[in-house]
């Protein structure tokens, strides 16, 4: 019991099964025979789901003891505005933690990420831009992979000058040594550490925040392996992004936290409160979007989200963001992860392609998830799951082979992503900006206008296309190998591919039938017309928003992400056609279905329920089943109790005041129950096997003589619990398990007790109206 | 060195190719005041008028410190894990009986017990960690219950 | 019954009553005896709470019907094409409709606002801005009440030319005049035509959307009165805006085209969904911020906001938004209200200035709050309210007669705003940028250096306090008033104002203190240090934080607003300020005040419920009360229910097993009972007044001769009412009110009725709980 | 007339009061291939290149339709609002009884009757929406249940 719990709490607390005995009642310090015994309630079991409301009464009793005891004296007015204050405190050190640890993460990871190509001599510590930060005449360096004078590759360091074929092939050798032994080391550490640390993390937080315990999973060991972990997985060039992980590092900062503060720390359903905060900060500082993280929590996250969440998490993405954007080693003063510096118009007609593109992504997402889902469906029954080591190094070396030949594939998917966002200006003078450029008129006028593309940006389209295939295809093995892998960087890299081939298409057919009737009223010769970054930009939430299935939040971080606040519409229309095209195909997102193949008990709050059935049809028991185990208020012996707990598995028992009126009284926890009277026998000498039970108030003064004593159990008795008639609608049950976060609910007819339902029955019986195995679904 | 220096004037102009310019990124380390076309790209005012000159600040201690806490922590841990395997893998090759007993002899010497709490508080959190571990190794691995 | 409801159906429907019998069952066509009665449930009374549940219960089930239908024919499959696509195809519409509104408005009002001023004789129908148009030689229009050579001023109009005494009169008394005759007839065309059409709507707008029933207050006279008075107000000069209006406009295009889907049209809380995304739309187009109007939705209007509603919302306001940017008739390309476009830098050391102006929003916000409320309270009592005629024309006279003189005053409070959060440029040539600047250092090194303060600067230091402390002190008297009055722009006028002038004292102070430590290091000689235009902008956001309340939308809306992507930490900054000052005066905002001046049944879901009662303590009846009337399953006869029904006025009767057991077995609302009783009188000619009504099915198959044959009602007998036991603590049962919607719950204790709860109930005991007159709230 | 076309070419260029520059805008109708400073603002390149011109499209027609739609819609009501006020007025000052004669006639006669059902709709609609405007007058305005 103990040990169980101490694996999440960090900071030791002596004090904590004190603090329960006072909570539960301020007067029960002595043991008094015919009164209560303490117990230590209010604990879950791992795998197991938590009761809101009764945590949230729990926290307003906490809360009402202290605004209580304010006036006693001013220790207690000081731990009343303590107390007042934690929320926001705790929020901010959350802010703070995430921040922090997304700004170690990205130097680790750029520096180690560079390696694969080369060393800084004279400063090991430094990543190549950085290495050539005041080289002068340094051109477009960071879409280059040739260094400056002070950066060496590897080649350069075994003295193989020149551009030949010896220097390709070491540099080639290092490159694949490099993501071998980074990935070798990542997986290793995961296995041998943290094995909760893999994966993206999302789908197991929002089943946590639906009031799942994964003990462990948001420890302090899964954060600092994860951490680790996926810095070195991003370097070793595998087809994953650090921006899902971030997040699932973000919550494990906001769990280690909240440990801090009683309020949070022993609640499970206000420490639900700042995870949905962490969440947000952890978006924010994956991709410097604090809107987009506030949103991106509410809209795919989280799960009860009220105002004053809203407000936290905000302020948390906030200083989450302003964190890291302090820590700024790299100088560039943008908090946002993909600048743009354009800000061109876009016009009616390219609605068009902007909608091709957002059917290009809801198919992409489409084929995305049901390829992957299949293949983890495939690993999780098959040989392959024995050997999550051997696959995920058989991967990096793949990976690694086939990714250097193509400049594109070699350099790290963030860096294709930015040099695919960026428009092409005079001074861009790499193979994807190669235009034959008006030099004249464009001193003249200013703008940069429209050219025709030289042999460079030809090229640059086959590579770009071959990188959108191998991405696309390398990215459905890849998610969920068995290190820290999130999928938001890849998706947009194969959007941003597929977005940026389709605009230099477009941008050169509108150059070479400049007299078409739309194009001739709209591009001007000397005005720049079709933006091929833009159409990247658009291609990328598309994909993105196809495998997600996020809308308003994706919109939100895209802008947010680029600065674009005119581009919304773009956005919007690629997005929202993404979804549709989707959910043509299958109208759950990646992390939903990874939610089901892993058989998470996840009620989903964004799923409307459409059947017709009623709770007589889903509670237990079943016509053919026994009848249910109750309780009757008085009149059963310790004896009867202790059996009933050790025979049946039940968690927890309805009482009914006589087995004859079946009249439904209140509800017992089984572990309560076993707790008190495990207490009774070992405190309560008089206590004996036949002594009667009480749990109403209607005990005898005096025990008879020759009569056992009786023992009463009124605290453990919770008197309101929930109960529908059995002619409920079921979507009404799953209203009330939804909204209010029940665990059990009793089922009544004419008041007489008919049977329960738990949260557990409800996702038996969804799964099954769904033709799904409901047995997939684990029930711990 | 001025190259690992933290501060930088970045000039950005536009190529001309009529007139020879392809050149277009000009850097130097300078104090703010002297960040402007004039003085770094050195040019007639006519072409500086469209360039660009931002002053740029860097932090190296900050990625220095990191980079070596990351690449420690590494090391840290990747020793740890060598060190915990060959341990597993020379106590599964001795008998059965025998590690009990030492175990055994371990936990009732009255040194060890004398020695305060702290190191058996230490033993029992690191056991308990072990077991967590091999239950999440369970669970992941073998079961592929999770994150599978 | 019929009338009372088409006033808010805006087309007809022939159709209504066989539909809704179609849906209460498809085999009852015919009338039988035993059978039940054609019911045309679910229709409420003004006044009423709805009923979320059963009203979504509905839907699902004419959903599964068009479902069911659909391989039928291929009509069939058209239909149920449509009903999917019906939920985006409304938004769509209500954001076009809200769009197309807000671009007449916003043309009209800038017209009629310059009409005080002058008209343009050679095109009258132009406002100044725009008759200057392609006036060469004009610098500064906008911010300068001199026009151009084509624009008259009354004064020149009537041949008074020159600067003189006699120019200045005849303006100042046209502006008095058309002020005056503005304000008249706009309170007379609310008067005469849509009493409902004044005040802002928007704390009518929460009480509709958590489900009241106001009829009329969203149709199709209020939505064209109030586009109209809306203009006329805003013209005649008072200090109010047309953002808050916006809102209440868009719900009422929102209302108006969900008629045209009877998913909607008929169905209260579907309807609210659409209002949600309505209200969204208002704002987007009010302010140009499509995301800041889905979050303003979201945290300050909506009630039940499902992440469906949360897309559609979202794309309604996209519509919406790009409607209004397509019609615009002004030639910017900037779809936002006050673009700035400066980009400079803030540093640390300002978020003290930043910090202060959130105390002086939250101060502001918490006098405004506490006056107006007073003001209100007042002329709701006094005899005040009896002409309120004369109090909008005294306060149009009022306003108009101090305007004029102070230029800051003078010109609209939208103006006004966008000149004060405006930078000064070295092209800036009127008074507020009087700086003497160093052109020489200016023109070498491209910057807007900081200058030194000329006598314009330090002249409207004066007039800009003293138009704070104007326009501060009239809003209070103005909102309220009964013409369409919104606060957002007055509020923000009021803290740019007072921004402006930190920003401008912060300006001088660094530029005089340049050696002091702090200084020195950040603002460097050549650069622009203290941004006096950014100081307006965070000024006006505390000062609209403190009065509204709002803190994560109103930050969206702002960075929106202005484009200023990095400037949202000083934005956060003050309106978090702004609102934990304000709280410390008053939890509530301005709309909440207004909620609970006026009464409405508004159960506030932000707000926790922090007592310690029971459900026992609120349920009726109370101890000394008559007890329950309640209905026996069988037994009573068709007279005894019609006496219940004319005696007690209670909404919904429960219904018991029997009198002596009081098991619970359902509930049966008041409405159907009389109507469901008068069509058995009126369609059944056997039954007579001893007739006894069965509503469970044990009905005697053929009456016994010579007893009446007896009535069967097991339709409208709800068997699955919500029932909580009488130990279930408050604040379980306000969530469930809050979370599930509800209108009555029941009261039971091991099974046995004991009362009931309704909304108003739990109203009322909070507002006894805060010692508030519990009859204060308007109960109907 | 120029004036009132629905094109521009706006420059802004800085003032500069040691050369005697105190205009800053220039404003010409000219196609949006010429809209340049070196078209419109004629001085030499150098200065030229810190100004910034911009091509605006606007649409007087949808100013001109929808001002004038506001005002006769404004100008309707009112008379609407007139017309209602003088019937009231009238309405007022004669007896009650004549007033319920007149109205049972309107409605007897068969004539209107068979003039069809439109009217009498219409009649109903309105006396509808009258009623219901006495409500809501009544909510607001007397007994202050609303909107106050």
């Amino acid at each position: 019991q103990e040990e169980e719990d101490d694996d999440l709490i960090d900071i030791t607390d002596d004090d904590n099964s004190k603090s329960e005995i006072n909570f539960r009642d301020s007067t029960q310090g002595l043991v008094e025979p015919l009164e209560d015994i303490p117990i230590d309630t209010g604990k879950y079991d791992d795998f197991h789901t938590i009761d809101w409301l009764k945590d949230i009464q729990k926290d307003r009793q906490r809360h009402k003891r202290i605004h209580r005891d304010r006036d006693k004296s001013p220790l207690n007015k000081l731990k009343a505005a303590h107390d007042a204050w934690s929320g926001w405190l705790v929020v901010f050190l959350v802010g703070v933690g995430a921040g922090t640890c997304a700004g170690i993460i990205d130097i680790g990871a750029s520096w180690m990420t560079d390696l694969k190509l080369g060393v800084c001599p004279q400063a090991f510590y430094l990543n190549r831009e950085q290495c050539c930060w005041a080289e002068n005449d340094t051109d477009q360096l960071k879409f280059n992979d040739k260094g400056c004078s002070k950066w060496h590759t590897w080649a350069e360091l075994f003295n193989i000058l020149g551009d030949n074929a010896g220097s390709y092939i070491i540099n080639y050798l290092f490159y694949v040594l490099w993501g071998f032994g980074l990935a070798t080391l990542a997986v290793s550490l995961v296995r041998a550490f943290a094995p909760y640390a893999c994966g993206s993390g999302i789908p197991e937080i929002k089943t946590i925040l639906s009031g799942f315990i994964i003990r462990g999973y948001l420890g302090k060991w899964t954060l600092l392996i994860k951490s680790i972990t996926m810095m070195l997985a991003v370097s070793a060039g595998l087809s994953l992004g650090k921006e899902g992980p971030l997040v699932h590092v973000a919550c494990c900062c906001g769990n280690i936290f909240s440990y801090l503060f009683p309020k949070y720390g022993k609640n499970e359903a206000k420490k639900r409160e700042v995870l949905s905060a962490a969440s947000a900060a952890g978006v924010s500082v994956a991709f410097g979007a604090p809107v987009g993280g506030v949103l991106f929590s509410l809209e795919e996250v989280s799960y009860y989200f009220p105002m004053k969440t809203l407000w936290r998490s905000f302020f948390c993405a906030l200083v989450a963001a302003f964190v890291l954007r302090t820590i700024n080693p790299f100088g560039t003063d943008h908090l946002v992860m993909f600048y743009v510096e354009y800000d061109t118009p876009w016009f009616f007609f390219e609605l068009v392609p902007f909608l091709l593109l957002g059917v290009f992504g809801g198919l992409y997402g489409a084929f995305f998830i049901k390829m992957n889902l299949k293949w983890c469906k495939y690993r999780k029954t098959s040989k392959l799951g024995k050997f999550p080591v051997v696959e995920v190094i058989t991967l990096a070396l793949i990976t690694a082979i086939i990714s250097y030949p193509n400049p594109y594939t070699r350099m790290s998917s963030s860096q294709l992503i930015e040099l695919l966002f960026n428009d092409c200006g005079p001074e861009d003078n790499f193979k994807l900006c190669n235009y034959k450029h008006n030099y004249t008129l464009m001193l003249h006028t200013g703008n940069v206008a429209a050219s025709p593309a030289g042999p460079g940006v030809y090229e640059s389209l086959w590579l770009l296309l071959l990188a959108l295939i191998f991405k696309g295809v390398i990215t459905v093995f890849t998610f969920g190998i068995k290190v820290p892998a999130g999928l938001f960087i890849p998706s947009m890299a194969v959007g941003a591919c597929a977005g940026r081939l389709l605009g230099i298409g477009m941008e050169q057919a509108v150059y070479f039938n400049n007299d078409w009737g739309i194009f001739e009223d709209l591009c001007k010769p000397s005005t720049p017309c079709v933006n091929p970054g833009l159409y990247a930009m658009v291609g990328a939430a598309a994909a993105l928003g196809g495998v997600t299935r996020m809308t308003v939040s994706l919109v939100v971080i895209m802008f947010e992400l680029t600065g674009g606040l005119q581009y919304i519409v773009p956005l919007m229309v690629a997005v929202m056609t993404a979804k549709w095209v989707g959910d043509a195909f299958g109208r759950e997102g990646i992390y939903d279905g990874h939610i089901y193949l892993n058989g998470y008990p996840y009620l989903d709050s964004k799923r409307e329920f459409v059947h017709s059935t009623i709770a007589s049809d889903v509670m237990r028991p079943r016509r053919a089943d026994p009848p249910l185990s109750v309780i009757t208020q008085e009149g059963m012996t310790v004896e009867e109790l202790e059996n009933l707990t050790t025979e049946s598995s039940y968690n927890a028992y309805p009482m009914v005041v006589s087995k004859e009126s079946q009249r439904l009284s209140g509800l017992v926890q089984r572990k309560d129950l076993t707790i008190a009277l495990a207490n009774a026998r070992k405190f309560q000498e008089e206590v004996v096997s036949q002594s009667q039970v009480f749990f109403s108030n209607h005990v005898p003064r005096y025990s008879l003589p020759g009569q056992p004593s009786p023992l009463k159990l009124t605290k453990i008795l919770d008197q309101s619990p929930f109960q529908v008639t059995d002619q409920t609608p079921m979507e009404t049950v799953v209203e009330m398990f939804r909204k209010l976060g029940l665990r059990t609910c009793l089922v009544t007819h004419n008041g007489r007790l008919l049977g329960i339902i738990t949260k557990k029955d409800v996702l038996r019986h969804w799964a099954m109206l769904k033709n799904q195995d409901p047995d997939s679904i684990m029930f711990h | 060195e001025a190259q690992f220096d933290d501060v930088r004037c970045k000039c950005v102009c536009p190529q001309d190719p009529a007139n020879n310019l392809t050149r277009n990124i000009y850097i130097k380390n300078v104090i703010p005041e002297q960040c402007s076309c004039a003085h770094i790209v050195k040019r007639e005012e006519k072409f500086c008028l469209l360039c660009e000159c931002k002053y740029e600040i860097r932090n190296t201690t900050t990625i220095k410190v990191m980079v070596i806490f990351v690449v420690c922590l590494i090391g840290v841990l990747f020793a740890y894990m060598m060190i915990m395997m060959c341990l597993d893998y020379i106590l599964s090759h001795r008998s059965t009986p025998h590690t009990q007993r030492l175990d055994d002899e371990g936990e009732m010497t009255p040194i060890a017990r004398r020695r305060g709490g702290y190191f058996q508080r230490m033993e029992s959190a690191t056991q308990r960690w072990k077991r967590q571990v091999q239950e999440q190794k369970k669970n992941v691995f073998d079961r592929h219950a999770m994150l599978s």
